[in-house]
């Protein structure tokens, strides 16, 4: 029985039919998509805080709106996709507890400090860009409400993306200090921009799974390479440097062929000794314990009302 | 160049700069995230509607002058925010009260205000209007919840009380300049809004189970450049890139 | 021009800057009176340092840099200093323990920079030598306190550890200006004083009743101009004046 | 008896013969000079914050070493000024809980905000300049210890005052926004430091009694009116403007006249509703509480300490 339903299961999938929350599905595809949504919609949350550490710094006026809503986009896009794994029957509450004890896991990116505002340029282009790259399969994966809540993301991040390249841009054509700048921001970012796909797939043991179910549908090397192909293009409008000796166009292949990943640096920051791992996740439990008192104040009163209108219409 | 009209335009843009500015060092750490959203938000209004009273200011003062070197190349004895938008968020009492106190004062003064006869005043205020307008809701309501939502939320509603109030007299004190646009119609007369802010005030304090204050003082010197010394530290933070690299574009 | 050997005295001078401005955050607010006196009178030792190595920092860069361009008008990533030096103050928990694990390190580094083949580094670190035994013995009492007083203090100090000890080895992981003046005797090896700096810390652990953390992890990159998010506030409200008001004498 | 003590006390002060922490005195002249005593410590360590409020943006190294020393030595004339108060039988922390339940005052002038690196100078050069006026006096007031701690203090304050005019004197001779910063801050400390002399002689009952005792030894309007002869003066060399449209030299009485003190400020801010009343007592009270378990951990290891050397001994 339990085996009919599985083969039925992956016969719907295999014809591009939608899961939708009530239909029947594997415990596992339920566990894989409540740990990827939910990794993602931390990611948004978690990734709010670097950007965030420059609204008040922004150069002007205009750029603060922008980086202000920008940011404001990302809590939207946790709010989405919270909702959307709720639909598989985690509360919102459940996800922030594994977020804060450190069982769920966010995107690594998000522990590298911003240390100037050109970093703002360098997260738009290569980290949206990387998250878009990764995203954009996502919008016709096999779970309905992840799939819809993915084009509205998507639509926003692409967004998000120009205006972080323009922001880079417009230092590139700035003054000597502000193309320091830049560089200095795309030197930081680029590495652990690449290494947002994941590990190579020969060490990426749940893959085959998640693209059989649909969940996933590139690889994560195909997709960092495509990445790395259009960032190499991309980097000449900048006229800078991608601080990688090795990239370099490979006839044969028809791909830029780039240098070792350094791994080593992947699994530290995963396994918490990024740069600021202990100060993201401290500013988010520090917001959500700050905000208990707020959270009940809510709930009394809402259950105060409620009382009131019930003794009124007794 | 008119001078009273310039430092009114400022004065409003300041007091809009300054309250986006502390709302928006809430995002990212609001209580809730429906919330988090809700502030960063207004923060995004108040921005918007310094940017449009700067971009006045700026054809009004020539001389090169735009809103990012009047936001960003002014030094604290020439902001002429209200005192009240400079003080800490403190808690989300403290945040909502004064969210609540602020755009209560801002909903009569564009209220009249988009009667100017100033045109260019007269069409930010009729425009910022239904911005105001929900932030007045959004605020009161959390004024409400908290006051009468737990013992300790009632608690902290009433410290706010005790931190902000004081700041709120400035409103309705008018600056030199603010009287002589009165006399033409230009500005709007603060004492004239006074009641009908102390009324709506008193509808959400009741509903909130608190009070309005017995005794207070006004704080005031905002308006004319005497500020907290509150106000130093987010300018330095604000201004740092634009000090920093002067003449450079973003 | 050798850069080697300034940017070695920038990360000297920086190091001590910060050290002195995160010290000096505490004026007027420490715990008890005594040691309010006591930590400012340490900002003050650091702060006399930094002027030191800036001001031959200064001589050997020419082009009219003075110890204030150095201070004042470089940006994050030309700072040098070690991150521990910019983390917040947090609590006098874990100001006196960063203040034990910088000093003790200094101690060491002074030690050995006295008798540096270049005379001015000698002669600032044999001069700040008697400081820095003092800045030790004061900090180390106070660890010992803090870990052999209240079940509070302890679990205090314990979470200060927590919170610092990932950027201590920093301290040990020469940058390639320090390397390039470890093999003229120039600079200081760091890695030869890391033994005499575990050996203190055990020791003064010991006494304060707590270990040095089994897992640990090298925080790094101050050296070399990555730095914490902290620092940029730092230099932000730090370099105010000089940046709003260029070119003026104060 | 009681009566015999008073008039032999009271001769004593007379021939100029310093009171001793061990010598009888009538308890009113205890109780004044506690009054008197704690509340100059209490403005020391007030007084620590608002110029504290500029070290960490002190406009060049050398400035800032200056003032940091300079707030630190008011810590360092807290300690004797509490110091001498113990002497009359009262106890650190109980004067420190009188300050926090807003028993005890201090001086006013700490209530107004320092709102740029100008009034660093302006509170050297007037604020410290009254507080010497006030003070030189006091290094022979009647009671031993008060009056050896002011010698100490009156030493350290001239330097300062002469620092504080040499920042003005800078800035007069800079910028055009500098010397405009100057100016504002002489506009914004002048009519507070004039108060710092206290209410008119007629409405300061105090005085008879405290100059019968050589507690005090010139009235509030005498010292007041020294204090406007030398900053008329001074204010020439920095060639800027105090406040007052009639402050004019008078031929008649070989003093300047100045115009009328706004008295019902002076009263509002003693009353607790001036610009910074409540932040300068929140500051402290939060140092205080914040330094409890410090000081607890203190006094724990301290008592572990005897009682171990106390076991070894035994």
């Amino acid at each position: 029985m339990e085996k009919d339903m599985e083969q039925m299961f992956q016969e719907r999938i295999d014809k591009e039919i939608r899961i939708e929350p009530k239909d029947w599905m594997p415990e596992k595809y339920r566990q894989t998509l409540i740990r990827q949504i939910s990794q993602h919609a931390h990611s948004e949350i978690i990734g709010m805080l670097p950007e965030g550490n420059w609204i008040t710094r922004a150069p002007n006026l205009r750029r603060k709106a922008i980086l202000l809503a920008k940011v404001q986009d990302e809590a939207g896009h946790g709010l989405y996709l919270y909702s959307a794994a709720e639909t598989l029957g985690i509360s919102r509450d459940e996800m922030y507890e594994q977020l804060h004890s450190g069982k769920a896991k966010y995107s690594s990116i998000f522990n590298y400090p911003t240390l100037s505002w050109a970093d703002m340029g360098a997260i738009g282009w290569l980290v949206d860009g990387a998250a878009i790259m990764n995203q954009v399969p996502l919008c016709r994966t096999s779970y309905g409400p992840y799939a819809r809540a993915m084009v509205r993301v998507c639509k926003e991040e692409s967004f998000h993306q120009r205006q972080g390249f323009e922001i880079l841009l417009t230092l590139s054509r700035g003054t000597e200090a502000q193309r320091r700048m830049a560089q200095d921001a795309i030197n930081r970012w680029w590495w652990p921009s690449i290494m947002m796909f994941g590990p190579k797939d020969d060490e990426s043991p749940n893959t085959i799974q998640s693209m059989k179910w649909k969940i996933k549908r590139f690889t994560n090397d195909e997709l960092r390479q495509k990445f790395v192909d259009i960032c190499a293009e991309q980097i000449k409008i900048l006229n800078l440097t991608i601080p990688d000796p090795d990239l370099k166009w490979n006839e044969t292949t028809g791909h830029y062929d780039f240098g070792p990943i350094n791994w080593d640096e992947f699994w530290q920051v995963i396994a918490g000794n990024g740069p600021c791992n202990k100060q993201r996740l401290d500013a988010r439990k520090k917001a959500w314990e700050d905000g208990a008192w707020v959270r009940e104040a809510a709930s009394a009163h809402a259950r105060k009302r409620a009382e009131r209108l019930a003794q009124k219409r007794a | 160049m008119n001078t009273s009209l310039i430092n009114y335009t400022l004065h409003l843009a300041d007091t809009a700069l300054v309250m986006g500015h502390r709302n928006s060092e809430w995002c990212g750490h609001g209580p809730v995230l429906e919330q988090d959203i809700a502030i960063s938000n207004i923060a995004l209004d108040f921005i918007g509607q310094a940017r449009n009273f700067y971009q006045y200011a700026a054809s009004l003062s020539g001389n090169g002058a735009t809103e990012d070197t009047l936001a960003y190349l002014r030094d604290v004895q020439d902001f002429k925010n209200l005192l009240i938008t400079e003080i800490p968020n403190g808690d989300w009492a403290q945040t909502t009260l004064r969210q609540f106190l602020v755009s209560s004062y801002q909903y009569y003064l564009y209220q009249q205000l988009q009667y100017s006869t100033d045109e260019q005043l007269a069409a930010i205020a009729a425009k910022s209007l239904k911005e105001v307008t929900y932030h007045v809701r959004w605020s009161s309501e959390w004024v409400i919840r908290l006051g009468d939502g737990t013992e300790e939320s009632h608690q902290r509603l009433l410290k706010a009380v005790d931190e902000i109030w004081n700041f709120t007299g400035e409103m309705f004190v008018p600056a030199a300049y603010e009287q002589e646009l009165n006399t033409n119609k230009t500005g709007v007369d603060v004492l004239a809004i006074q009641p009908l802010w102390l009324h709506k005030v008193q509808e959400v304090f009741a509903e909130a189970t608190i009070s309005i204050p017995a005794k207070s003082f006004i704080q005031q010197g905002g308006k004319t450049g005497i500020h907290t010394e509150y106000l130093g530290y987010i300018l330095a933070e604000m201004q740092f890139l634009q000090r920093a690299y002067p003449g450079a574009e973003w």
